[in-house]
């Protein structure tokens, strides 16, 4: 609302969001983060693209605490933070959306959707705000075929359990909404919403990360593009900077042009 | 919280607005309620009914083997008795479980508060208050120990609570003194097995229990109606609440009824007892469903990984989990206590602790987590009270009494098992 | 280990002429009381023609309570019972008294208790036979000594061993190196823990006061592999198959023998009397210190049983002969005259 | 099953061809193993390691709290003896654990099996190769019912076994029956847990074990290098020869010391139980660890949707598991009734199956399925033993052996959690 | 290899590998198909297309004999057959890639990619072989970051899992290949690869379901299209005979001019 026109301006004004510097992870001896930088800006969406098995997920996964980076640094509004652990990011306003999704599945829609941060009257939970806003939510992302919201998620497809993750994210108003690879499960007029979602996110200010292997979607609604190669980035610049073709080179070669990781930075 | 979620215009999108969930809207009818229910059943969920069926059929098998006796009113306030210590052992339990978590050692804690419990009265002297409570806060210490081990260092429940099964059978016995028992001749805690709450009380108590249940329920009712919601049919709200009237007073009927044997005494009363696991059962109930508390020990139970990504202190849960199973595995103590008005090195050893957990599944909780209630607690451990009961009045030769308890435990699971798996397969 | 199960009669109808509840402790510390006390009793009552229920609370407290209730449903008018502990028993004996029921102790006495009679073998007595056993076995030779005693939760482990420790305590000859108790009478924990009390001794133990046959045999096994099985005298009791045939091989001093029948029909007769109304005579009265009464008893006595008077168990038709006098063992039963 | 696959060029895309799996082409220097080690301990796969430092802390504590007796021939022999059973029972629970599944009545089945062994030889008077194999078969039936009643029917475990641990606890009662023990003096059974292999044979069987080794491990070596396929160092493999001939030598040797007690007799060689537990060890881990059924095993464990999807028989597969498990039980039965040449109406109840569950835990199976080994039983089953065994040198008195045992449990549960923890959060 | 050209014919020449007819399958109260009728050709490829929620997956999963139909016929290769294990599906040589994957993640990417069908020397296991074969039908798959195939496949990242499950299914020469979202977490060199595999393998003479949202594989890859609409079948033909707004149309209305479903067929 506050940003009506979508300005996708060259430079970064603003402070960014999120700051990593040189964040490194391993597990046992397979390194998958060699030194990763990465900005992300309020109001703008950075598409984080790369190869399966580049270190996307882990990348987000690290940020969001769920498993802390080995080193590095992490800024989070221009001051250095600690994520420990998925509280520790939450209290900060992130949002994910994991590509395995998490949800619980031997509870229902509006309980997963509210789960963690349960509405109360009291000490009783408010079982009826709750069920009303997460059918308006759902509602919203075009799900035309889910039964009901106190259905199981363990009965839902695959696309309806996705549906589920972003809504479960969107309804919190964070600071930093990433969302791994939102779409891949959604049919056409589900697609639509999100990216529209994604949108209007960022158009409200909100920093917004999205995973996609889509460059279609990327073209689409990203501001800038960060392109990861086997665990370091190749490149972290705003989208009219390049086009589908040398995203798509990053991504399978890490280089393109001038654009993209050396012989040298390879080493290591 | 709510200022927290988007607004309903800023998460809108350009297109048509809400759609599909028909399920929610609900046939308000009499017949859709009943329809809503077997499709339930079809569908998997059977509830209580395996554990209710069990209860229904074991009821039958007894009282056609024992006819005079069984449904006798003296023998239905003896059951009830001898039920309490296993179905707020299972209750407790019902915590861990829902975790995935097991506590092996419930049992033998159980019996380690009995130990403190009887030291402090006898040998300390104390009134009965003191060492009830500490009674429940060494369960309570207890349990924060277990769980914190668990939780906290991580070692997998099962050798935690193994150790312990050892180490707090060792902590009695020296309690306690070897082959020794303390006898507890307290009042208070012998009446609570013992003694019965006065018929009149009982009366005035039933009826306002009855008149609650038809209250809150009359008064959701209206309120969801007002709102709008999906909502029963009056016609089976209030065919609930005669019901649940019918069964409460009913109850107190049989067991105000002079039950003594001999004419010389009178013997009436509910057993205070019950009112106690009523109110243990109610509690827990709220915790589990109505409290975010409650969400959250399902949803770590469900998946950790999913309730820790979503901000939930897994850690927490799973000490409170053993805290609470702890302490209530202290107050089943008390019970068992009570009702033998002594407790010996051996308290809460031996096949407690199976018992219970066997109580609890019965009754319909999973142990790989994620399901359960309290009234499973309840109907389970009334399962397994009866086939004591009933092979007591049977009097069977001790191999066919260990014989016939499996057989029938395995009986009441198979029921359970094949209907749900109908259930699962059925179209 | 008989499978009349019925418990006899119709115990269903509960009909006026009464019936005679009994309730058995364990399956676990003795083998006794399913395989001799059960069936003798059944006997008995058959034949006085009176209603009885018995049952076995396997152990475990609760259940005897749970039993002791659902018997006095069924319409029982006495109730005799060998209490878990004497706190637990109590308890039950409260709830007949005030049901009307009379009730007997067998075979333990139950402080505190109400019961109206008590039959029994004197159990710390048992505890001296086997001291005295052990100590005619090992002589006047300075000898280390171990004890292995039963369930720590068992009062009448306790009651054995203090017993025993009343008889060899004054004996300045022998030296107690070790002394262990074992859970639930689990013979092959028994087993472990002597072994370990033996090589902790470095094999000095010259003879060893085991509560019962089955933890004699445990132990007997070890000084087998040890190959000094004969050579250390083990006491026991219970005069099971397995001991005696331990004892006429010489790998065991003595057992003590309570002649199970004696006690049984003692019971029996005082509990038909009781069902048909009459006020048994009993010839002796024991003290309950802690409830400050004194309780109408019928006392029997065990016996010592060594090598020679193996006989006297056979002759009392307690173990078979043929049970007995197996392979190896049959030999030492012509010896003996046992058949 | 080759023929079956598409061929390679069928397969083969235009682009580039493999690439990748770096990870595979494997450092083949020594210092290039050791990193991998380190790597994978680094990793959080600890395998064997908490157990083998458990048997080390322990042994040490108890070396130093008895230094004459602890690490005597004659205590080391009655140790590997008293472990016999429970490895035996573990080994089999590994099966059960594997799938996710647990079997209480697995202690009591060893108790059953022991009884029918018991009354085959005593009162049937058949020879001790009849007796073994129906005990044996007896197990196996056992377990087929077990298995069905969990597999078909879909019964949870628990449950099944809880009834069956009483159940059978009956029919042993029943079996034993009058004279509540059945002496076993069989001299072959007898000979099981009380008498040795003769010292020559015992020095040849051990040579024959360390060549064998040596043998298999080199020809593997140079079979894989051959291929080009990843293989270690020539050095490391000579080290592994080496050091298992040391160790297999050197428990030859002390076992075949004079370890008698007492001056006049002879006591020498290794007990008859330990070859035959060695036997079991290998064929288990073979089956599992080469054979398809043992994949399967892992992967129903691991996921059962996911094999029933791959084709597996996931029914079969349960079934078996119980199979084994109590054959294996009926194998540790025997064991049991050889150290005591006799078997009670209790055999086999009270805690012996809890320790034999602990023992596969602690030694790295896991409760909730998919990861657990043959040699899982043989370490956790060592750890259970040294603490009975220590603590019986120590002689404390009951309370405390009671405490003491859950300390260590608890102790050696926590130093395998911490490992796991640490190398889960490592970098 | 024995079709090398791309025959894109109107009508069904061959008998149909797998034909359904009238299949239903509830869930409780939950009808999910509704009388589906469905044919499958040898040396074609037939995208299944519909709404997240639709009945692909479930559909599929009768097929494959995860949860049998409830009623209905299925026919496979002309004969009635009854699907009632997924034993019954593999006997057949039906072969389906799942859209929740079904990976043990206690084992190895090997011992999944063989599990169920390991590979043997007597009784032993022939691991060599496996680990070869393996490898070499990843390797084709363009999976460059996956470091050892010995990697418990826990291990994977999505795009890996994903890889894993469809190099397991091509594997075996089955008659019928059924791929749900199989491209779904594939990069773009991936599902490039995936989409050729898909050509070859019916040009081979296969059978092969491909469920896909993506309009342009469908466009690519299809020789037919069935479009599920609310658990029935709007339209089952010929790719030329529709283009890609119909199929939009199809999938979110169900009906596209005077393709589609009736009101009345809505109505049961
Ligand atoms: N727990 C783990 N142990 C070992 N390796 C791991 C682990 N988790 C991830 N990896 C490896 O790290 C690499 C990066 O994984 P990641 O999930 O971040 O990839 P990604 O970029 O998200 O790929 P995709 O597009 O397929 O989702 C992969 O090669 C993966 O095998
Ligand atoms: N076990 C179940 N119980 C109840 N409803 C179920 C169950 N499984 C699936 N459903 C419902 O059936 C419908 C169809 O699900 P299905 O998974 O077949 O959809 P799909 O077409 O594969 O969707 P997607 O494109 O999202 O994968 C959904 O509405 C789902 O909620
Ligand atoms: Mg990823
Ligand atoms: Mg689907």
């Amino acid at each position: 609302m506050s940003a009506p026109e979508r300005d996708r301006d060259t430079t970064a004004v603003d402070r960014p969001t999120l700051e990593l510097r040189g964040v490194t992870k391993s597990f046992g001896a397979v390194r998958v983060l060699h030194g990763v930088h990465l900005q992300v800006y309020p109001g703008k969406v950075t598409a984080l693209v790369g190869d399966n098995g580049a270190g996307k997920s882990t990348l987000i996964k690290g940020i969001a605490g769920i498993h802390p980076f080995d080193s590095g640094e992490v800024e989070f509004e221009g001051e250095q933070v600690n994520l420990h652990s998925p509280r520790d990011a939450a209290r900060l306003g992130i949002e994910v959306v994991y590509q395995d999704l998490a949800l619980a599945d031997n509870l229902d829609v509006v309980q997963n959707m509210f789960l963690g941060r349960e509405r109360k009257r009291g000490m009783v939970l408010d079982e009826q705000s709750m069920e009303q806003a997460a059918r308006e939510t759902l509602g919203k992302l075009s799900v035309r075929t889910l039964k009901s919201v106190r259905q199981l998620v363990s009965s839902l497809s695959g696309g309806q359990r996705q549906t589920v993750a972003i809504a479960k994210a969107v309804l919190w108003e964070s600071k930093l909404v990433i969302l791994d690879e939102p779409t891949a499960a959604l049919g056409v007029a589900q697609t639509r919403q999100v990216l529209d979602l994604v949108r209007r996110l960022a158009d409200a200010g909100h920093a917004v990360v999205f995973i996609t292997h889509n460059m279609v979607d990327v073209f689409e609604v990203a501001d800038r593009v960060a392109a990861l190669y086997l665990g370091r980035v190749a490149a972290d610049v705003p989208i009219d900077q390049v086009d589908r073709t040398q995203v798509i080179e990053l991504i399978t070669s890490g280089r393109s042009g001038d654009l993209g990781l050396s012989a040298e930075d390879l080493e290591d | 919280m709510s200022s927290n979620t988007l607004t309903a215009a800023e998460a809108s999108g350009p297109q048509k607005p809400a759609a599909g969930f028909e399920g929610d809207r609900q046939d308000n009818t009499v017949g859709g309620a009943v329809r809503g229910y077997l499709d339930k059943l079809r569908g998997g969920d059977l509830g209580a009914l395996p554990a209710v069926l069990g209860i229904i059929t074991l009821g039958i098998l007894f009282t056609v083997l024992r006819p005079g006796t069984f449904l006798s009113p003296i023998n239905l306030a003896n059951l009830a008795v001898q039920a309490t210590p296993i179905i707020v052992l299972a209750m407790g339990l019902v915590f861990v479980l829902l975790l995935g978590e097991i506590d092996l050692s419930a049992g033998v804690v159980s019996g380690v508060c009995s130990a403190v419990l009887a030291q402090l009265l006898v040998q300390g002297g104390f009134s009965w208050p003191v060492a009830v409570l500490a009674a429940i806060a060494a369960g309570a210490v207890i349990g924060l120990f277990t769980g914190s081990l668990v939780g906290m260092v991580g070692i997998p429940s099962f050798v935690v609570t193994l150790a312990l099964f050892l180490g707090w059978q060792g902590v009695t016995l020296r309690l306690i003194g070897q082959g020794g028992t303390v006898p507890v001749r307290e009042p208070v805690i012998r009446a609570l097995a013992n003694e019965n709450v006065p018929v009149t009380i009982g009366w005035v108590l039933a009826v306002l229990v009855a008149v609650a249940y038809a209250v809150i329920e009359l008064w959701r009712w209206r309120a969801k109606k007002a709102k709008d919601l999906a909502h029963q049919p009056l016609l089976l709200v209030v065919v609930r609440v005669v019901l649940m009237a019918v069964v409460v007073l009913g109850v107190t009927a049989i067991l105000n009824q002079d039950r003594a044997l001999s004419a010389a005494i009178e013997l009436a009363g509910i057993p205070y007892a019950i009112p106690l696991v009523i109110l243990l059962l109610l509690v827990v109930t709220f915790v589990l469903s109505r409290t975010s508390f409650g969400r959250h020990m399902y949803a770590v139970g469900g998946n950790a990984e999913a309730a820790r990504r979503a901000g939930i202190n897994v850690t927490r849960i799973r000490v409170l989990a053993f805290v609470i199973s702890s302490s209530l595995a202290a107050v089943s103590g008390i019970l068992a206590t009570s009702r033998l008005s002594s407790v010996t090195p051996d308290a809460g050893a031996g096949n407690t602790l199976l018992y219970a957990v066997g109580a609890a599944v019965i009754g319909g909780t999973s142990l790989f987590g994620g399901r359960g209630r309290a009234r499973d607690a309840l109907l389970g451990g009334l399962v397994i009270a009866i086939i004591a009961n009933g092979l007591g009045l049977l009097g069977v030769a001790a191999y066919l009494n260990f014989v016939i308890t499996g057989g029938v435990l395995l009986l009441a699971a198979s029921v359970d098992a094949l209907a749900r798996r109908r259930a699962a397969t059925a179209r | 280990g008989d499978d009349s199960g019925g418990g006899g009669g119709d115990a269903g109808g509960g009909e006026a002429a009464g019936k005679v509840g009994v309730i058995l402790p364990d399956t676990a510390s003795s083998a006794r009381w399913e395989s001799a006390d059960r069936p003798l009793l059944e006997a008995a009552f058959e034949e006085a023609g009176v209603d009885y229920d018995i049952q076995n609370a396997q152990g475990d407290a609760q259940q005897m309570a749970t039993i002791a209730e659902q018997m006095i449903t069924g319409g029982a008018t006495v109730l005799a019972i060998t209490n878990l502990d004497s706190a637990s028993g109590a308890a039950i004996q409260r709830q007949a008294e005030q049901q009307g029921v009379q009730t007997i102790d067998y075979d333990r006495l139950t402080l505190g208790g109400e019961s109206d009679y008590y039959v029994s073998f004197d159990n710390t007595e048992v505890g001296r036979l086997q001291g005295e056993g052990l100590a005619q076995c090992l002589g006047d030779q300075p000898a280390n000594i171990a004890f292995l005693n039963g369930s720590p939760d068992d009062n009448n482990a306790t009651l054995f061993s203090e017993g025993a420790h009343e008889v060899l305590d004054p004996m300045t000859q022998y030296t107690q190196v070790a002394e262990q108790a074992v859970p639930e009478w689990d013979n092959q924990q028994a087993a472990t823990i002597f072994e370990q009390m033996y090589t902790q001794a470095g094999g000095d133990i010259q003879g060893v006061l085991a509560a019962n046959d089955g933890l004699a045999n445990a132990v007997i096994s070890i000084l087998g592999r040890n190959n000094v099985a004969g050579t250390v005298p083990v006491t026991g009791q219970d005069a099971t198959t397995e001991g005696l045939q331990n004892i006429l091989a010489g790998n065991q001093c003595m057992t003590v023998y309570k002649p199970i029948a004696d006690e049984a029909n003692a019971l029996a007769d005082l509990a038909v009397a009781l069902v048909n109304g009459e006020t048994p005579e009993v010839d002796g009265e024991v003290e309950d210190t802690e409830g400050g009464r004194t309780v109408p008893a019928v006392l029997l006595d065990p016996v010592s049983v060594f090598r020679d008077n193996v006989k006297q168990v056979v002759d009392d038709g307690f173990v078979e002969a043929a049970d007995l006098c197996t392979g190896e063992y049959a030999a030492a039963c012509t010896e003996l005259g046992i058949q």
